[in-house]
């Protein structure tokens, strides 16, 4: 069993910290079966990996209470599986099946989890913004406390949706986070390229009367707290909260996309600063236990397993759900 | 029963359910303190305070995002689309989000949210503030579609719109907000889904919506005292859920279709009840159907343009007339 | 003759009215440096360099409205809208303003513009990004609508488009991007508006738009082979304008008509051709016309979900066959 | 005849400042006949006024050039008439007659006259900044030194296109300015209760990399030189500019509206700094004559006269515009 860490000033302590490690690895594991199971043609369609970017998803997932909600994207895999979906859920999903969080009906790009608080993954870029407003919405009318997380990409703020979903949220003072995924690329296209300022998210942030806030997206630790506090701000009654996370996508974008694009230097650059080994460091030097940590490493690649295995010999989805749920009833009438 | 004016029926038919049910909120653009720019919302502020009855910047794409978010989690909104045109602005949060995301979700998500809007021509607004969009929401799986003609159906409709399930658009005619009618006072509830025959009569079958109902009334009135032929004319109120069996019916009793949209041609919705009627029920028709509508142009904005523009009765009865030849 | 796959017929047409006129220029996201995301632009950034071919930010209103306002004082904007999905997403720039401003402004301003899009379902892409929306922009007065079905008319119809003085959606089909065929070498221009007869029958005639063309070929060759019917199949090729001329040429030969569209069902471009049909050839009838569409229900993602919902050479075939009894 | 200015330091100097009083008193007096004529019942539809906006307007049109382009609002009728559009065909229009800019086509809220670079007005909030946008594409890859101009208000900062326009336009360093004008009310609400930000436009330019800009849109003067560093500016190719002027509209929003919901004493204060008084007086203090100014609105004023007595004698639309032009070719057809 792992040792209490020896470091002296951890606001964070033991129990969080093996939390997020825990949900990196199963985030990132999760992700390199996606890609092998991709490489079998197990998965078909398009799948946008999110490895390289796990310690935001885990920063926010461990930081959130349940009861909160968040709202990701078609690179949302991640943020699904650290508010607790399950992996056969999920890689269920991605493959077409029966198991899969949404009986194969939305496939990759639109993992939801409501039982969890994981209010959906959206493919068409901004849109998502100010549905996550509209559940804070709710939290402050009713005065619930929850908030609303919402997760998006650096190309994600040059357009509208963005603009008019922070604008609103500042006047009314919503509870809801924005967290801008800065991973430097939008598909292809390096987001500097493409974009009147440094940083996106944050040096738009003062346009909306809220402060410039960036934090280091590859230190889970670092995203815990600058989570906690939006969390506790928003909680506060004092609004809303933009927050840039810089890190990078060790693949590309999609399925199809290798990402010869990205200079070999910034890769490797990147690659060295890819916050799970940096993690498993930093909790070595706290005092955590490399017993403690493998059994997690362990864990999850069992879990891992377990789900590709379940995933793999459950059925196609039935027929039937073709014509099912486009309406509350359960059917899809449009006529009598 | 009262009479009412078409705009203070959404009043009433909002402040019913707002007053039956805390979880319905309302947001827009001067929907609040101005009682919108149609005044169809005046008292709502007062009566339901700001935290229920939210003013909002320009800003569809927030506000129906929010309309939606907020019913995720199990708010009822309703929000206002000033005039239907500017659901342009904020289509892809209606079609491509509203209207997917329970099928999306397999059924996780419940969607109960009216959008309400200001829709339709007769104003001189000109083309980008006079248009019929019915055909856009009809085309979309996933979102019902409610265009009632009188003030009575506003009240009943609005509520049942506000209590379903899912996803409404409901399309307020703009010329109509003046028009009075009587309207049941006390709790009002409709039924989305079902048409309303009008006038009947034996010879022929109109088959309109909106602002094209009262036209079509009066055609058939002028075809009855004009030159004694008899019209059964049918209100669709909604467009999903389409209440076929009622079309049907009526057209199998007069082998003949008319149908009057304001919106310009190509793809309309009586483009789809020709479809389904000249596939179903073929065998019963005793000549062409007709469809009379606006031509597939943007609307112009001068007076006398305008009215030449958007069917009119006289357009209406000329057309049937020139029909049975 | 050259053999050509469907996406690089885009690329040529492109790059043959690139090189023709230097006022035909190239914006949308990841077209440039990475041409394309479905790699139908490849080369154009290197040949005619970064000025006229231009990567975007993730913002289509702006990539839209850019390709207006350049239209309107004498460029030939060429914009790429990803995913015809996203259209949602600057459809006010569409709908409202591309559409209509020649006829607001009584003829003052010209838009000689071409807006590209990968249109359509089969990639298992779930149902933001799979959809058919050819009648969204069939719908709107002001807009030509094109969708071809082979490399060749990629390549002919595109310059077309490009050439046109007005508007013109161009819906590339996305599981068509790998497909071969012959295209012609050279400069090729084509005819919008033209329908083409690619089989001809006495027996029964199937119109079909994009990827649902060769699997209405493939329905024709099974129904002659297997069942000794002989189907005539129309290309569209375009929506708007439309060549009621084939259309109704091509019905009143055999007196039975079938659509098959990709769309969901309700305001599909078969209601509307349905509708003209059954109003202008309704004497030339030998039967119910059958439209052959999705269901009217968002797509769903996973393989063998999505095959069962769009529909196939099996549906097509059984379809023709239950109606001929 | 007028003699030279008097007092020192004057760099706009008598021409231009004589041509900055005419177009004010022009966009003035027939907007005020617009007011006099729809009371009159002789305007259908709805019409948006600028009565007290004209110094932007005015300071504007006189600093392009011919050859420039300039999009504006459904409240155009100004900005029009600055361009040099005929007040006959403005006023034609607003009263549906076959002599009005657009044969009666487009209305009110749609004005253009394409022969003077006036390139329409646009009514539905947004759009026409991206519109812009693509004229100034245009100047700057033909390298032909045009400047385009967009006028808009301070409740369109709100929406999503203002942002894509704002920042692809600086991205692209694009001949472009964008001017709002704050008059303080989108339609009855208060801009500062939907808006995070004190200054709509100048606290969010930094969020396009781009100078925060204020100015006192109700002196003509001063909008003359600001209008003329931003065309400099971007004709030298160092790409777009947002500009706020603060100004205030003397009446309600549209035809509709009575205002009713402005404080009496922010009317009073606002009467008070009537872009026109102010700038007649600052004409007298500059040594141009009464004579001269008074030549000037009378010029105008018959002008006007003339204008209004053509439209009414003009004809109503010939009906076979109502099937033209919706293509090129002058028609309609959308089939064979
Ligand atoms: C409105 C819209 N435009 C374009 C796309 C295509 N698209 C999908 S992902 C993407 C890039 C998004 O970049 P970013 O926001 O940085 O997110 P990342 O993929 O890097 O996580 C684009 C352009 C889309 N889905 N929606
Ligand atoms: C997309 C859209 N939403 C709403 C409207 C309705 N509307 C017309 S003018 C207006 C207010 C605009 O305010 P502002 O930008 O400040 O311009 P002003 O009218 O003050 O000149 C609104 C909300 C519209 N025309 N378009
Ligand atoms: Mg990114
Ligand atoms: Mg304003």
């Amino acid at each position: 069993m792992a040792k209490k860490p020896t470091r002296k000033n951890d606001d964070i302590g033991e129990d969080i910290r093996l939390a997020l490690y825990r949900t990196q690895q199963e985030v990132r594991q999760v992700e390199k079966r996606a890609y092998d199971l991709f490489l079998q043609n197990m998965i078909k369609g398009t799948s946008h990996l999110c490895i390289g970017q796990e310690a935001i998803a885990a920063g926010f997932g461990v930081a959130m209470k349940p009861g909160d909600w968040s709202f990701c994207t078609y690179r949302g895999h991640g943020h699904t599986l650290a508010r607790g979906a399950s992996m056969t859920g999920v890689l269920g999903e991605l493959m077409g099946r029966d198991c899969g969080l949404l009986g194969g009906k939305g496939g990759s790009m639109h993992l939801t989890d409501v039982t969890k608080g994981a209010m959906g993954s959206y493919a068409i870029i901004g849109a998502h913004l100010p549905i996550a407003m509209g559940a804070a919405w709710k939290a402050q009318y009713k005065k619930t406390g929850e908030v609303s997380v919402c997760f998006f990409g650096d190309g994600t703020t040059n357009i509208g949706a963005f603009h008019e979903a922070v604008s609103m949220s500042a006047v009314w003072k919503l509870p809801v986070v924005f967290v801008c995924e800065n991973n430097l690329y939008m598909e292809y296209t390096a987001i500097g390229d493409v974009t009147p300022v440094k940083n996106p998210a944050a040096d738009r942030a003062s346009a909306y009367g809220l402060p410039s806030i960036i934090v280091d997206g590859n230190d889970a630790d670092a995203v815990y707290r600058v989570a906690q506090e939006a969390f506790a701000k928003a909680r506060a009654g004092d609004g809303p909260s933009l927050i840039e996370c810089k890190t990078y996508r060790h693949h590309g974008h999609s399925r199809a996309d290798p990402g010869k694009y990205r200079p070999d230097a910034e890769v490797k650059e990147w690659i060295a600063k890819d916050p799970i080994p940096f993690y498993r460091q930093r909790m070595l030097d706290f005092g955590i236990s490399e017993e403690a940590i493998k059994t997690i490493e362990d864990d999850v690649a069992k879990a891992v397993n377990a789900a590709t295995e379940e995933s793999k010999n459950a059925p196609p989805p039935s027929e039937d759900l073709i014509l099912k749920d486009v309406w509350a009833d359960g059917g899809w009438a449009w006529r009598n | 029963m009262a009479e009412l004016t078409y705009r203070d029926a959404v009043a009433q038919g909002i402040a019913q359910e707002m007053e039956r049910d805390e979880d319905v909120v309302f947001l827009g653009e001067d929907i609040g303190a101005a009682g919108g720019v149609f005044k169809a919302t005046v008292g709502l502020l007062d009566q339901f305070g700001p935290t229920r009855v939210r003013d909002t910047p320009i800003a569809e794409q927030a506000i129906l995002g929010t309309a939606m978010g907020a019913a995720m989690v199990g708010l009822k909104p309703i929000a206002e689309i000033m005039f239907s045109d500017f659901f342009a602005v904020c289509w892809d949060i209606v079609a491509n989000e509203i209207a997917k995301t329970r099928y999306m979700t397999n059924g996780q998500v419940s969607l109960p949210l009216v959008i309400r809007t200001a829709n339709g021509g007769g104003l001189r607004f000109g083309a980008q503030h006079s248009q019929s969009i019915e055909n856009w929401a009809m085309m979309i799986p996933g979102l019902k579609v409610v265009a009632p003609s009188s003030p009575a159906d506003v009240k009943g409709l609005l509520a049942a719109a506000i209590r379903d399930p899912d996803p409404v658009i409901f399309f307020e005619h703009k010329a109509l907000y003046p028009v009075k009618g009587e309207v049941p006072d006390g709790e009002y509830v409709d039924k989305l889904g079902e048409a309303k025959v009008l006038v009947q009569g034996d010879d022929l079958t109109i088959v309109a919506l909106a602002n094209m109902v009262p036209r079509a009334v009066e055609a058939a009135q002028r075809l009855k005292d004009e030159h004694g032929i008899h019209a059964t004319v049918v209100d669709l109120r909604s467009l999903v859920p389409l209440d076929t069996q009622t079309i049907f019916r009526e057209v199998s009793k007069t082998g003949r279709l008319f149908t009057v949209e304001e919106n310009p041609r190509l793809c309309g919705w009586g483009a789809e009840i020709s479809s389904l009627v000249s596939e179903e029920l073929f065998w019963d028709l005793d000549a062409p159907i007709t469809r009379i509508t606006t031509p597939h142009i943007p609307l112009p904005a001068a007076d006398h343009l305008e009215d030449m523009t958007i069917p009119s009765v006289d357009r209406i009865t000329d057309r049937i007339l020139k029909s049975l030849g």
